[in-house]
C-alpha cells in the first residue's frame, strides 16, 4: 500500500505545474473570463499537444491510455492555476463516449477529442435543476430532440453536445452538433465567469442515437463519477492556491506592529485551510484511484470526496478572504475567481447535502 | 420589562405608517434595476428631501437643529417602519447616523448650527475618511497628516473603503496631526469639504463587479483650523464615538431588512418545492431563530443605551451577530435555490433578477466592513470582559 | 417598549443573586448530587419562606401573583448557582394544576405546593421519549393507571406525581399521591446529578383526574411553555457563570509568560460565550414575557429561545472547557457540573431539533 | 499511488487474522464490566505476552531488540486488525508507542537492549512525565528539576495528567537540569525506575469519574546518570520526537475504533427509528465522510512518513482531526440517542451500558490530551506553514 505518487506521476505533475501558470496566467484567466466562451482555442491546442485531452483515454482512439490518478495529478494543477475553458466538460462528454458509444462513434468524436481536434459537453439538468438521473423529463421522438436544458456548461464552446433524455421510459443518450438546425445556445451569466453555463433548446433537432437503457444510465453514472472525481482534485488544487496567497499575505501585510499571522485568530484560520485542504486532496486521489482500480466502494469513494471538498472549497476561500480583510474583498485579488469557481464547483455534479444522501444510502440501507 | 409599544410609541408608529403609505415612492424597484449610481442617488436625494419635508429626519436629534426632539425608541421605530416598508436608503445617511450624533456629542454649537441642518434635509451628503491602506483593523496607524498653517491645517495622504464617496460634499475625517506622539494620540477629526481643490475621488471596485467604496486622496488640502471636531489631538475619542454609533445603530435597519429577505426566502421555498425538506426546514428554523434573537438583542441594546446615554462596546456582538448571520443565510438561500443560486443579474433562467447571487458574494463583505468579526471579538474580549489587550 | 428589568424585578434579581450562593454553595450542590434525591428539604423551607415556589401563581392560593419575567429573573440565578432538586419540576406541575384542575384541587394541591408543603413532578415521556404530546400511549382504565413513564424528573422527591395518559382516545392528566399503592419509582442514574430522573411504574394505581381532552392538552401545553421558558432563564445564568469561571481563568493562568486570556485563540472563544449568553438571555426573557403577556407568538418565542440555547449552554460549555484545558477535565473542578446540567436541559422538553421543526411550523407553515 | 495491499501485505494481514481469531480474547467486554482497574490490568498484561509471545509485539522494531523488523505498514495493518477485532489495549501501550521508538531513535545500545525487549513483553510498563501544573501547553515551562550529584541524577517536582502512572514501572521523565538556560535548553529525558523510594502516585478523578490520569510527585529521587537519553540539555529535542510518535501513531487504532463506534451507532439509529429521518442521515452522512478522510489522511501520513523515514508536524491535522470529529460525533450520538443519551451506567433504561453518556464526557478531554486543538494550531500555522510564532 502506498498513498503518494509514483516517479511518472510526480513527472507529470511537476510539467503540469509549470505548464498552467506559464501558458495560462492569471492576466490571461481574467481576459478569458471576459469572452463570450471563456475558452482559448490557442491554449487548448497546446494542451491537446500535451496529450492531456485524452489523458484517460485508450491510446486505440488516441488516448494517452493514463488512469484517473494521472488526471486527478493533472486537473488539481489546473485547478490552482483556474484555467478557463471547456477541459472538464469535454471529460465529461468524452468518458460517457467512452462508457457507451460504438466502435465507430468513438473512432469519431472520442479519438477528435483526444486528439484536441473537438470539444464536448453533457446536456443533463433540466427546469428541476436535479442532479439524479431520474430527473430527466425530456422527450426524444425518434432521434429527434425537442425541449430545453439547463445549466450546460461550455456549451458555447463545444463541438458536439450529448444530450440525456428519455426514449419511451428508457434513459438514453443522444450526440447533437453544436451547428444543428433548431439548436439554441443562451448564455446565462453565472458566478463562475471562466466557465459558462448555457441553456439549451431543442427544437426538432436531429440526433445521434449513443446508448439507451441500462448502457446509457451506467455510462452517464460512470462519466459523472470521472468527471466529479476529477472536478475534486480540480477543487482541491484551487484551495491550495488559495492557501498559499493567504499565508504569503498573512505574512507580509501587517498591522498592529506585527504580521497578521502571528494573531491567532488569522494563524488558525490557515491552519484550517490547511487541513481542509490535505483532506480534500486525500478524498480527491482516493476517489480517482477507487476510479481507476473500479473498486467496490468507489462511487461512495465519489460521494465522500464531493460532498467534503463542496464545503471545503468554499470555506477555505470564505477564511482566505477574510484574513485579506478589505484587500479580499476587491475586484482585483484573484481570491474571488477562486471564489465564484468554489461556489460553482459546488453546485456541480451535486451539492453537499446531495451526496451526503447520497454516502447514507451507501453506507446506511445496505445492511 | 415591557417589549408593547407604549400609547405614545403606537400612535408614533401609526403616523408613520399613515406617512409612508402615502409618501413611500412606488417606483423604488424599477429605479434600481434601470438607472446607473449616479441616476438613482437624484433620486435618493428627492427622496430624503420629502423625508426631512415630513419632519421624520433626525428624529431624534434636539430640534433647535432640525431635529425632532423624539425618542431614541422612535427613532428606531421609524427605521423599522421604513425598512418594513421597503421604502429606499436615505442617501445621507452616513451623515444621519454617524456624523450628526457625534457633532452632536462633540461639536461645537457652530458646528452643529452649521451642519446639522443640511445634514437632515440630504443637502449636504457625507463620508467618513477613517480607513487607510495600512490602517485597516489598525485605525490608529492611519497616517494622513493635517499640519497647521496659519489658521488652516493642509492635510496630505491617502482613505480607503469610503462609502458615498463619490457623492460626497463633506468628509469627516481622522488625521493625524502630532506624529511623535503614541499611536493613539496626535489624531483630530476634521470637517473637510470635499469640493476643495486636490481633493481627489477613485472609485474601488469590490468582488461583486459593483463600486460601492472609494478611495480619497488629498494633496495640500486646506481645511480652516474651525473645522476641528473635538480637541486637537483627541481624535481618538472622536472617532471611537463614532464607530460605537455606527455598530449600535446599523443593526436596526439591517435586521428589518433581513427579515424580508427571510420572506422572500421562503416564499422560493416553496415555489421550489422544497419547503417540505426536513433538512431545509431545519435550517431555516434556525436561521429564522437567530433573526429573532438578534431583534431581541437590539432591543435590549437600544433599551440599555437609552438607560446609559451612550453606546457601549457590548454593540460589538450585535455587528458580529449580523455579519455572520446573513453570510450563514445566503448559504442557505443558495443551498436551496441549488443550480439557479449562481445565476447572475441578466441570466434568462435567472430568480430575483440575480438578487441571491450578488447577496452571497456581498456578505463576504459584512465581516469585514464597519469592523472585522476579529476586531468585535478582540473588542469584547478587552474591553467587555476585561481580558488582556491581544493585539 | 422598554426591554430591561423595573426596579422591583431588580431587586427580586439582586436580593436572588445573594441568596443562593449563600443557601446553597457549590459545596452543597456537590453534597446532594451524591444524596438519593438531591433535595434538600432545609433549603426548600428557606426558598419557600421567600415565597418563590409559589411565584407566578395567584394569591388566592398562596402564590406572590408575579410575572413570568419575575420568574426568570429568579430562576436565572438558581441557574447560576446550579441549584440541585425539585424548583422546575414542581413549577412544572403546578403551572398544569393551575391551568386545568378544578377549585379544590388548586387549594389542595396548588396552594400547597406555593406554601412550600408539597413538591410535585410531571410524568409525560414513555419508552418512545418524544416530547410530542401525540407520543402519549399510556392507557387510563377510568381512574386507574398502569404502565410505565420515562424520564420524569424529580419523582423521588415528589409529593405527588401528575401523569398524561389516555382516556380513550382523549389525552388526560391525572394526580397520583408518590406513595399510592402499585406506584415504582426506579432511579436512573443520568448526566446531571443535580436533578435526578426516575423511571414511574404504575400498577393499577388510584389516580385523581385533574382534566382531559383538550382543557387537558392546553394546559400540558401552557404547563410546557411555562417551565421551557423558565428552564431557557435558568440555562442563560448556568452560561453566565460559566463564562465568568472561565474569564477569570484566561486572566490569571499563565502559559508562555502570559495569560492565555491575552491570545486570540482563547479570548475569541471567551467573546463567543458572551455572545451566546447574552443571546440567549434576551430569547429567555422574551420567552418568559410574552408567555407572561399571552402574545400570540409566544409558543414561538419559547421554541426560539429553547432552540437557541439548548445549543448555545453546550457550546459555552465546551469552550469553557477547552479554555481550562486539563484542568476543565477533572472532577474538582465545577466546569462539568454545569456541562452535565447543560446536556440534561439540551435534552429537557425537546432539543433543539426539536423546536426548530416547531418554528418552521409556525413560522412557515401558517401562510 | 496504489492503496491496495501488496502480496506481501495481504499475507501478513491474513496471518494477523488468523492469530488474531485463535488468540484475542472473548470475555474482554465482560472484563470491563465486572472489574476493578487493577483486576483489569493483570488481564490486559497477560494479553500483552501473548501478543509478544506470538511475534506481534514491536513489529517494525530491529530484531536485534526483540522485534519483528516488519514495514511501517505492517505495522498499521496489525494495528488496523486488532482495533477491527476489537481485542483489548495493550497495557504497555505507551512504551510501545513512544517510549521505544524514542530510545531507538535517541537511545543508547546499552539502553536498547535493557529496555525495549521488556517493553514489548509487558514485562515493565511505561508512562511518560510530560506535563506540569504550570507546564500544560507551555511544556518548555517544567520547573521539575534535577541536580547532578556524583553519577546520579536528583530530581525534584511534580507532573500531572499521566496515564498508566500508577501501574507504570518506568518512566520518560522530562527534567529541568540547567534552571540558567533559556526555557527550550536546558531540559533533560530521563528513564525513571517509578519504583524507586520518594516517587509518589496520585489518582486524578476526571469529569467522567474515572481515574485515567495520575500525578507523579517526586521529591529527591536519585536517578543514575547512564538514564540520560540523548544529551544532557538537549531534552527538548528528545521530547519532541516522543510527541510527533505521539500524533503520527495515535490516529492510526482511534480511526479503526471509531469506525465500530459510527457501526454501533448506525444499529442504534435502526432500532430508534431514526434512520429514515432525513436530518439524521445527512449528519451521520457527513461522520461517515470526514470518518474516511481521517483514514485517508492517516494512510498518506504513513506513506510520508515511510518515504521521509520520520513524522513531521503535519501530524497535527490528524491530531485535530480525530478529536474534533469524536466531539461531533458524541453530539450526534447523543441527538439520535434522545432522552436515552444522557443515562449513565447502571440506569436500568440505558443503552450500551452508558458507553454513550460517557464517551459524550470522555470526548471533551480529546481536544485537550496530547496537544489541545490550539497547540496543533500554532504548529500547523508556524512549523507547516511558516507563520510567526503566535505564542
Amino acid at each position: 500500500m502506498q498513498f503518494g505518487l509514483t516517479e511518472t506521476q510526480q513527472m507529470l505533475q511537476k510539467s503540469a505545474r509549470e505548464f498552467f501558470p506559464a501558458e495560462c496566467p492569471m492576466a490571461d484567466v481574467r481576459r478569458l473570463m471576459e469572452t463570450p466562451t471563456a475558452h482559448d482555442p490557442a491554449l487548448w491546442r497546446k494542451i491537446a499537444a500535451q496529450g492531456w485531452t485524452g489523458i484517460i483515454f485508450p491510446e486505440q482512439y488516441d488516448g494517452l491510455g493514463l488512469g484517473m490518478v494521472e488526471l486527478a495529478a493533472l486537473i488539481e494543477e489546473m485547478g490552482r492555476a483556474l484555467v478557463p475553458g471547456p477541459f472538464l466538460s469535454t471529460l465529461l462528454a468524452a468518458a460517457a463516449m467512452d462508457a457507451a458509444a460504438s466502435e465507430t462513434q468513438k473512432q469519431k468524436y472520442l479519438a477528435s477529442i483526444c486528439r484536441g481536434d473537438s470539444t464536448a459537453t453533457l446536456a443533463l439538468l433540466e427546469a428541476t435543476a436535479r442532479w439524479d438521473l431520474d430527473a430527466v423529463e425530456m422527450q426524444a421522438s425518434g432521434s429527434t430532440l425537442t425541449g430545453r436544458k439547463l445549466f450546460v456548461p461550455d456549451a458555447g464552446a463545444a463541438d458536439f453536445i450529448l444530450c440525456a433524455a428519455r426514449s419511451g421510459a428508457d434513459l438514453a443518450l443522444f450526440l447533437v452538433d453544436s451547428k444543428a438546425m433548431g439548436l439554441t445556445l443562451t448564455p446565462e451569466p453565472a458566478l463562475d465567469a471562466t466557465r459558462k453555463l448555457y441553456q439549451v433548446g431543442f427544437d426538432h433537432v436531429a440526433a445521434e442515437l449513443v446508448a439507451s437503457g441500462a448502457t446509457a444510465r451506467a455510462a452517464l453514472e460512470r462519466a459523472l463519477a470521472v468527471a466529479t472525481a476529477a472536478l475534486v482534485a480540480e477543487m482541491a488544487g484551487g484551495m491550495q492556491r488559495v492557501l498559499e496567497i493567504s499565508v504569503a499575505y498573512a505574512k507580509t501585510r501587517k498591522q498592529f506592529g506585527k504580521p497578521i499571522g502571528q494573531f491567532q485568530a488569522v494563524q488558525h484560520q490557515c491552519a484550517d485551510m490547511f487541513l481542509l485542504t490535505e483532506s480534500s486532496r486525500s478524498a480527491a486521489y482516493y476517489a480517482a484511484w477507487a476510479l481507476q482500480e473500479n473498486v467496490p466502494e468507489a462511487r461512495l469513494a465519489v460521494s465522500i470526496a464531493k460532498s467534503y471538498a463542496s464545503d471545503a472549497y468554499r470555506e477555505v476561500g470564505n477564511r482566505g478572504i477574510q484574513i485579506h480583510g478589505g484587500m479580499g474583498f476587491t475586484w482585483e485579488n484573484d481570491l474571488h475567481l477562486y471564489y465564484r469557481r468554489a461556489k460553482a464547483s459546488e453546485i456541480a455534479f451535486g451539492d453537499a447535502a446531495f451526496h451526503r444522501e447520497r454516502i447514507a444510502r451507501l453506507v446506511m440501507d445496505r445492511a | 420589562m415591557d417589549l408593547n409599544l407604549t400609547a405614545s410609541e403606537l400612535q408614533f408608529r401609526d403616523e408613520v405608517r399613515a406617512w409612508l403609505e402615502a409618501n413611500s415612492p412606488r417606483d423604488w424597484k424599477a429605479q434600481q434595476a434601470n438607472e446607473t449610481m449616479e441616476e438613482r442617488f437624484v433620486f435618493l436625494r428627492a427622496w430624503q428631501r420629502k423625508v426631512y419635508e415630513g419632519g421624520w429626519a433626525g428624529l431624534s436629534w434636539p430640534t433647535e437643529y432640525g431635529g425632532r426632539g423624539a425618542t431614541l425608541m422612535e427613532q428606531v421605530i421609524f427605521t423599522e417602519e421604513t425598512a418594513r416598508f421597503g421604502t429606499p436608503p436615505m442617501p445621507g445617511v452616513l451623515g444621519l447616523v454617524l456624523v450628526g450624533p457625534t457633532l452632536i456629542t462633540f461639536g461645537t454649537e457652530a458646528q452643529k448650527r452649521r451642519y446639522l441642518p443640511k445634514i437632515l434635509s440630504g443637502d449636504e451628503i457625507w463620508c467618513q475618511g477613517f480607513s487607510e491602506p495600512n490602517a485597516g483593523s489598525d485605525l490608529a496607524a492611519l497616517r494622513t497628516e493635517a499640519r497647521l498653517d496659519g489658521d488652516h491645517f493642509v492635510v496630505n495622504g491617502q482613505k480607503i473603503w469610503t462609502s458615498y464617496g463619490w457623492a460626497s460634499d463633506w468628509c469627516e475625517l481622522v488625521v493625524r496631526t502630532d506624529p511623535a506622539a503614541d499611536k493613539h494620540k496626535g489624531l483630530t477629526v476634521l470637517l473637510v469639504d470635499m469640493h476643495s481643490p486636490c481633493v481627489e475621488v477613485r472609485r474601488l471596485r469590490q468582488m461583486t463587479g459593483e463600486s460601492e467604496f472609494n478611495e480619497l486622496f488629498f494633496e495640500n488640502v486646506r481645511v480652516p483650523a474651525e473645522n476641528v471636531v473635538g480637541r486637537v489631538n483627541d481624535g481618538w475619542n472622536v472617532a471611537l464615538g463614532t464607530l460605537m454609533h455606527e455598530r449600535a445603530m446599523l443593526g436596526a435597519g439591517v435586521q428589518v431588512q433581513y427579515r424580508r429577505q427571510f420572506e422572500r426566502l421562503l416564499e422560493l421555498a416553496r415555489s421550489l418545492d422544497r419547503i417540505q425538506d426536513p433538512v431545509v426546514r431545519q435550517k431555516l428554523g434556525q436561521s429564522y431563530a437567530e433573526l429573532e434573537i438578534m431583534r431581541l438583542n437590539q432591543m435590549r441594546a437600544i433599551s440599555g443605551i437609552i438607560q446609559r446615554g451612550q453606546p457601549g462596546p457590548e454593540g460589538s456582538i450585535q455587528k458580529i451577530s449580523w455579519s455572520e448571520w446573513n453570510q450563514r443565510f445566503q448559504q442557505l438561500a443558495a443551498e436551496i435555490l441549488g443550480p439557479y443560486a449562481q445565476l447572475e443579474k441578466g441570466a434568462p433562467s435567472v430568480l430575483d433578477d440575480g438578487d441571491w447571487a450578488y447577496g452571497f458574494l456581498r456578505a463576504r463583505g459584512n465581516t469585514i466592513e464597519a469592523g472585522t468579526s476579529e476586531i468585535q471579538r478582540n473588542i469584547i474580549g478587552h474591553f467587555v470582559l476585561g481580558l488582556p489587550k491581544s493585539y
